[in-house]
């Protein structure tokens, strides 16, 4: 056999000092890195399959362990850098296109962190959210223009029906991410947090295990293009029907589920078998234009006695403001527009980072787009792809969105690394797995508690920021550009932001 | 003398009176409690061979507990009678108790045959304190140069554990062709017969004292059956006991080898229980009626007596014999049915040079088991035994070096891991 | 009494528990040393049952009815008032093993030199919570 | 001269209404809004005063301001559009020391020539035009029988400049400006009206950014870079486009805490949760007091924290709002009633109505 040319990605150093041979990163070590030696009582490492996970690191009793980005020898070159010649061999060797997880890792700009927020001073109170209400619950489903009112009782008598409402006590959800994709622990931990807290999970392509029937008032189904798990009850049991058109880290391309995930419960719950791959075509075989998106936004409407917003979600691609327009008008109640730095269990690295545009560029159009046509009450946008922090979440808010979704933000949260390995199935810590022997590394009520924690902060500084602002609704801020400057962007940049640069006033 | 009126009546302060006191109490905290004992205390029987090896400085059991216990102890209360009519019980000191509920719990005695010579100095039995202290005294005097000790069962080889830490030079002398034949196989007396020649212990087998001879009144060697002789002042019977129930004839309770008792350790007299080295209860895995004088046995038939006294209906489940021993290198463990007759029986076993793992089964549950030296799941199995769990669908895994909790079917494992309450 | 509850699902093998339990009886209470400087090393208390994927840390259960107690002919195993644990009192134990022979759960060890009851969780006496439970990095181990 | 600058505010506001429709010169109002002469610093006065002209009572009455003059044949252009002027006149203004260069003034009354069910929404689309297209020319007030009077200086030299003691209205509302960002330009003084609603406002609008692009999407734009500008047209589009009556109108403009929406029973609680979802980019955010002047009437509101003050107080049939106590006294030192505001009440009055006393209170001693 040909001697593979790929070097090692990480270098394991071992303090043999601290090293007690106690074997634990032997025993947590999906990937066979750590070996234990009888006759020398002594462990000794293998840096070849290294993901970089850090679970050893982390759970190394005397920190003997230090896991590091290893130094390749070659003569640096800027074209030619080390990723592009590994990828190289990897591809002379495999034939195959490249897999990889979560989002886009490449240096693209973030405009998150070119946008500033606004704070009051003297002529206006900031609002102390200690000791005032701040209010940052959320309502996403279409809103009507005029409330057709009785006003002649007392209270009024509403003759308009409302729109089916999602009632989010965060402006903040947890993104698409199935079960099959992610363990059976990862997505309890975040049923459970979305029902504590009092928002939504998405079940992703992944069906609906029926063990989280039980959260369905808090989950928004979805209904992609493989259609997997999708059943009168699957629709039923949920708060919202998403139908998935895009993602993120994949525009235009499907789904893939790779087989090794595919463990009897995930087969069960999606209606496959077994160590099948699960592969959604790129488009959904009904959809071939804008037309047939309305007759089954119409069809799930009708299949739920329109009582659940339907919400479409879309990849942020060039002409995304067009096209959510035309989703809008085709029936959505919730339009999810998710970005290019949006995460993936599994994607051809090449599509990951390079299809699609930031997500923030995508809302400030999207928002400026749905307003000028009158409409944009007639949606909820949510928005999706490198969320990170109550800032960028606040700062989507001021550019116009209803809420987010988090997906990474919140696998983190539970343990994620971020080693871009979800699609091994070898997931040390516990979450993108389905090996019996790893999901149990992630404890639901850990995780659930950890979730519960990073969106209690979240919100406590959400308010923070909006009291500074002196603004204590957060429908006060949602499109409230007004709270935004820009610093470091073109004017061209700042205008597609539809934000002032900072030193402007107001 | 007047009667003493109570409401319980202990007849054998030991374990199992011990433990039924405890469940009473556990149930009545106010009724009165009366304990006799023949002996001058509270003391622990295994702890008598102990003492005298010098390995504890007292005999004394769980006094300190005894206050929660509130009960009148009558110390030197040896039972001389009880009244077929009535609940009236006499003591060879005359005084008489009424009770209302009675234990009896008078122990084995020490089974001497008819040898003779046996009444001479220097021929002892060791199953009292006075035994022990009598020893004690006589080797004050006597440097005793060799100890002769008459039974290889499991007596007998507390004995000689006993004799062994203070140096002397033991013979065991077992009429049976190997050592502890109720308790191991014959492998299983193989390991126990290697580990005391190893430590120095000569051991006679298929042979018998017929005479202890004496020199002045006292023991100056025994002869043996097959005609060899064994010079020394000091000799212990140590063949084994039979329960104390004497006493009782014409009390009107039924008595067999022991004191006849149904699963709720009462008596045919509505009223008396019987726990312990004394009673007489179905074993466990055969159901033949017979005396188990070990002390797990007697905890638990005293508290199910006492239960029941108070109040409750808690039935005994049946007797296991188990036990251990621990002599030279070697420590036994055996349980249940170790000898099992010919039948349907299933061996699973591991040798090595120093342990030997034998479990036995019938109809896939286990029914027996012998450790020797690795002994450390001996409680497992032992439990697995008592709670009648079929066994057949891991028994492949029994005997692994990582065997454990959680090779045994989940309901089981997790019944007990809970440790809210073990089932005995 | 509170007690260690074992949440097997999610055991995840990697004998932390036993590593801290080790440290936290040997006789430098240093994790380091007790591995690589103390001779004997000290044996943990609790111990790790796997089979398959599956697994939990197993200590005494510090049962009510304490089988071992109750057999104990010295006793030497005795009730802490404080805790309720179930300990061991070395001075008086014999190695007559009659707690190893009654304890269903297998989790007493011995000593075999000194011939004492050498292993049995003592739920870490002055701890507020044992080091198996503090150290278990999945919580699969509670103390409640 | 009028630059594109934001001025946040800090301000006094004040408002008399006889609810028996008699009326009463201007007088009063300039001494009530002078008292809290420390709340204005110079740069901006005005009032709004309705019922001003009985003779014109079914005419527009439009109150231009003209930076350039030239500007003015184009204006009357595009009036005549939609229009019959029926007479055009110089607001008279008195000169005096206090205020220096001003605008010119003048006051169309317009007979609308239109169809009838697209009146209002055509004047509407008339000022925005004007006031977007027209450099120079700004409409400041476009009711019927009101007008608006408002420029660079303390309110009280405002008020005499346009000589307002010779003019009756039963209702007037004033406006003492403190901008903290010194601008010159008269059209930027409150009140701020559009049909005959007029808007006086102490507070900044935190929430203008959202209320602005709300607007849009109900074709209202605004250029004017004043939050009071787009309280005037929230008032347009929830009073008169969508009918909520005066009571209600909080429930848009000021919505209740979620908290407190969730202990009301039902069906109370449906109302006022459907007009915090579907108005939630109407809510006022930001600490506000503001004075509404309508056809009829006027009303006070405060913003649901109640970062601003004022005041409401009765004196028989007479209905007075103001940032302070001591405006009230200065004109009716007695009162029958005086009530200050909770936050996100509002408290009103309407012509031929009985006193509305506003909320109870439940403390004494206010």
């Amino acid at each position: 056999m040909a001697k593979s040319l790929l070097f090692p990605e990480f270098k394991v150093v071992r303090d043999e000092n601290r090293c007690i041979a106690c074997q634990v990163c032997v025993r947590q070590c999906a990937n066979d890195v750590h070996i234990y030696d009888e006759e020398d009582d002594q462990v000794y490492s293998q840096e070849e399959t290294c993901v970089g996970c850090q679970r050893c690191v982390t759970l190394c009793p005397t920190r003997a362990l230090e896991v590091t980005k290893k130094e390749a020898g070659m003569r640096p070159n800027a074209n030619w850098s080390i990723n592009h010649l590994r990828n190289l061999y990897k591809q002379a060797e495999t034939g195959g296109v490249l897999l990889t997880g979560m989002g886009c890792s490449e240096d693209y700009p973030i405009y998150w962190d070119h946008l500033l927020l606004n704070a009051s001073q003297v002529t206006n109170p900031s609002i102390d959210p200690l000791r005032e209400p701040i209010e940052i619950k959320t309502f996403l489903g279409r809103k009507e223009e005029f409330l057709d009112t009785d006003w002649e009782e007392e209270p009024p008598v509403l003759k308009t029906q409302l729109a089916p409402q999602l009632e989010l006590s965060v402006p903040i959800m947890f993104s698409a991410m199935s079960y099959g994709s992610i363990s059976y622990n990862a997505f309890r931990s975040l049923a459970e947090a979305a029902q504590e807290i009092g928002t939504f999970c998405n079940s992703g392509e992944g069906g609906l295990h029926p063990d989280f029937y039980l959260f369905g008032g808090n989950i928004i189904v979805q209904v992609a293009s493989g259609r997997f798990g999708v059943h009168p009850g699957y629709l039923r049991a949920a708060a919202a029907v998403e139908i998935k058109i895009g993602q993120g880290a994949k525009p235009g391309i499907g789904g893939h589920l790779p087989g090794e995930k595919v463990s009897p419960d995930v087969s069960r719950t999606r209606k496959i078998p077994v160590g099948s791959d699960a592969i959604s075509p790129a488009p959904h075989h009904d959809i071939y234009s804008i037309e047939d998106l309305e007759r089954l936004i119409l069809a799930i409407k009708e299949a739920t006695n329109y009582k659940k917003p339907v919400s479409v979600k879309i990849a942020a691609v060039h002409n995304v403001a067009a096209i959510a327009s035309g989703v809008v008008r085709a029936g959505a109640d919730i339009v999810a527009i998710d970005g290019i730095r949006g995460g993936t269990g599994a994607a051809p690295q090449v599509i990951r980072d390079n299809v699609g545009i930031p997500i923030e560029l995508a809302l400030a159009q999207v928002d400026e787009r749905l307003r000028r046509e009158g409409i944009r009450h007639r949606a909820s946008l949510v928005i999706a792809g490198g969320i990170r922090s109550s800032s960028d979440i606040i700062k989507a808010i001021a550019l116009g969105a209803d809420a987010v979704y988090i997906g990474t933000a919140a696998l983190v949260a539970l343990g994620c690394h971020l080693c871009q390995k979800c699609y091994t199935g070898k997931c040390n810590w516990g979450i993108a797995t389905q090996d019996p022997y790893l999901t149990k590394r992630l404890n639901p009520n850990i995780g659930k508690r950890r979730l519960v924690a990073l969106l209690h902060a979240w919100s406590a500084e959400i308010k923070e920021m909006l009291g500074g602002m002196g603004v204590n609704a957060l429908e006060s801020l949602r499109g409230n550009r007004e709270h935004l400057r820009a610093v470091g962007l073109s004017r061209e940049e700042r205008e597609i932001l539809g934000v002032k640069a900072a030193g402007e006033g107001w | 003398m007047s009667d003493i009126k109570t409401r319980y009546l202990l007849v054998g302060f030991s374990v199992a009176g011990w433990w039924c006191a405890r469940a009473i109490r556990e149930r009545d905290r106010n009724g009165k409690i009366v304990a006799l004992t023949k002996e001058n205390g509270v003391y622990s029987p295994p702890l008598i061979t102990y003492y005298l090896g010098n390995k504890v400085s007292t005999i004394d059991y769980r006094s300190g507990w005894m206050e929660n216990l509130d009960l009148e102890l009558v110390p030197g209360g040896e039972a001389k009678k009880l009244e077929r009519e009535n609940n009236r019980l006499i003591l060879a000191s005359g005084e008489s108790f009424v009770f209302e509920k009675a234990l009896i719990a008078t122990g084995g005695l020490p089974i001497v045959p008819p040898i003779p010579g046996r009444e001479v100095t220097g021929v002892f039995t060791l199953t009292t304190p006075r035994d022990m202290q009598e020893i004690r005294e006589f080797m004050k005097f006597q440097e005793g140069e060799r100890v002769t000790i008459l039974g290889g069962g499991f007596i007998g080889l507390k004995t000689a554990e006993a004799f062994m830490e203070l140096g002397v030079k033991i013979t065991l002398v077992e009429l049976a062709n190997r050592l502890l034949q109720n308790m191991v196989d014959e492998r299983g007396s193989y390991y126990l017969e290697k580990a005391l020649e190893r430590a120095g212990l000569e051991v006679i087998k298929e042979d018998t004292v017929s005479e202890f001879q004496s020199r002045e009144g006292k023991l100056s060697g025994a002869l043996l059956q097959s005609g060899k002789y064994l010079p020394g002042n000091l000799a212990v019977v140590a063949i084994g006991v039979h329960p104390n129930i004497d006493w009782l004839q014409g009390s009107g309770i039924e008595l067999g080898r022991g004191v006849i008792v149904d699963e709720f350790q009462e008596s045919k007299r509505a009223g008396i229980f019987a726990a312990g080295d004394v009673a007489e209860t179905k074993n466990l895995i055969t159901g033949e009626r017979n005396v188990v004088a070990v002390w797990p046995e007697a905890v638990k038939q005293g508290k199910i007596a006492g239960e029941n006294m108070a109040g409750n209906r808690l039935s005994y489940p049946g007797s296991l014999p188990v036990n251990t021993v621990s002599v030279g290198e070697v420590t036994l463990v055996s349980a249940g049915l170790v000898n099992p007759p010919a039948g349907d029986f299933e061996f699973l076993t591991t040798v090595s040079d120093d342990s030997y793992r034998k479990l036995v089964l019938k109809d896939g549950y286990l029914v027996g088991v012998i450790l020797v030296n690795r002994i450390e799941k001996a409680g497992v199995y032992i439990n697995l035994i008592r709670q009648k769990v079929k066994v057949e669908s891991f028994k492949d895994r029994l005997l692994k070096e990582d065997f454990g909790m959680i090779n045994l079917p989940a309901e089981y494992r997790k019944h007990l891991v809970e440790g809210a309450s073990i089932e005995v | 009494m509170k007690r260690i509850r074992i949440h097997e699902e999610y055991c995840i093998g990697c004998r932390l528990c036993e590593i801290n339990c080790l440290v936290k009886h040997s006789r430098s209470g240093k994790i380091i040393k007790a591995f690589r400087g103390e001779e004997p090393r000290s044996l943990p208390r609790v111990r790790v049952e796997e089979e398959g994927y599956l697994s939990f840390a197993l200590q005494c259960r510090h049962c009510d009815d304490a089988p071992c107690l109750e057999n104990c002919p010295t006793g030497a195993m005795y009730r802490d008032e404080e805790t309720q644990a179930v300990l061991c009192d070395e001075d008086k134990c014999i190695g007559c093993w009659m707690c190893i022979m009654s304890c269903p759960l297998g989790v007493i060890q011995r000593e075999r030199k000194t011939k004492k009851v050498a292993s049995k969780c003592d739920l870490c006496r002055g701890e507020e919570i044992p080091v198996c439970v503090k150290n278990c990095p999945n919580e699969a181990l509670a103390y409640e | 001269m009028r630059e594109d600058f934001y001025v946040p505010s800090g301000c006094a506001v004040a408002g008399i209404l006889n609810q028996d429709g008699k009326r009463i010169s201007g007088e009063a109002i300039i001494r009530s809004i002078a008292v809290m002469h420390e709340r204005s610093n110079g740069l901006g006065g005005g009032f709004a005063a309705y019922g001003i002209y009985p003779e014109f009572s079914d005419l527009y009455a439009f109150h231009l301001l003209y930076d350039k003059e030239s500007k003015e044949s184009e204006v009357e252009e595009i009036l005549k559009k939609k229009f019959s002027i029926e007479r055009v006149e110089a607001i008279p203004v008195r000169k005096s020391k206090e205020i220096g260069d001003h605008p010119l003034f003048k006051r169309y009354f317009l007979r609308f020539k239109g169809e009838k069910a697209q009146e209002e929404d055509e004047v509407v689309q008339m000022v925005m035009d004007i006031n977007s297209r027209v450099e120079g020319a700004y409409v400041i007030s476009s009711g019927k029988n009101m007008g608006i009077f408002k420029g660079i200086g303390y309110p009280e030299d405002i008020g005499r400049f346009f000589r307002l003691e010779e003019y009756e209205a039963y209702c007037w509302i004033a406006h003492g400006r403190f901008p903290t960002n010194s601008v010159g330009w008269w059209g930027g003084a409150h009140p701020f009206g559009l049909l005959s609603w007029s808007v006086v406002h102490n507070g900044e609008i935190s929430s203008y950014g959202i209320n602005r692009r709300y607007l849009q999407n109900f074709g209202y734009f605004c250029n004017l870079q004043t939050d009071t500008e787009v309280i005037a047209y929230l008032v347009d589009l929830l009073m008169r486009k969508h009918h909520l009556p005066l009571p209600y109108l909080k429930a848009a403009l000021a919505s209740p805490f979620w908290s407190d929406i969730e202990d009301m029973d039902e069906p109370e609680k449906s109302f006022y949760r459907a007009m915090r979802i579907t108005y939630g980019g109407a809510l006022l955010n930001g600490p506000f007091s503001i004075i509404v002047g309508f056809e009829g009437g006027m009303l006070g509101m405060v913003d649901r924290i109640k970062l601003r003050p004022m005041v409401a107080g009765w004196r028989e049939e007479t209905f007075y709002l103001a940032s302070e106590e001591c405006a009230l006294r200065e004109i009716s030192p007695e009162l029958d009633r005086l009530v200050p505001f909770q936050g996100g009440e509002t408290i009103w009055g309407k012509l031929g109505e009985k006193v509305n006393y506003g909320q109870e209170l439940a403390f004494s001693g206010v």
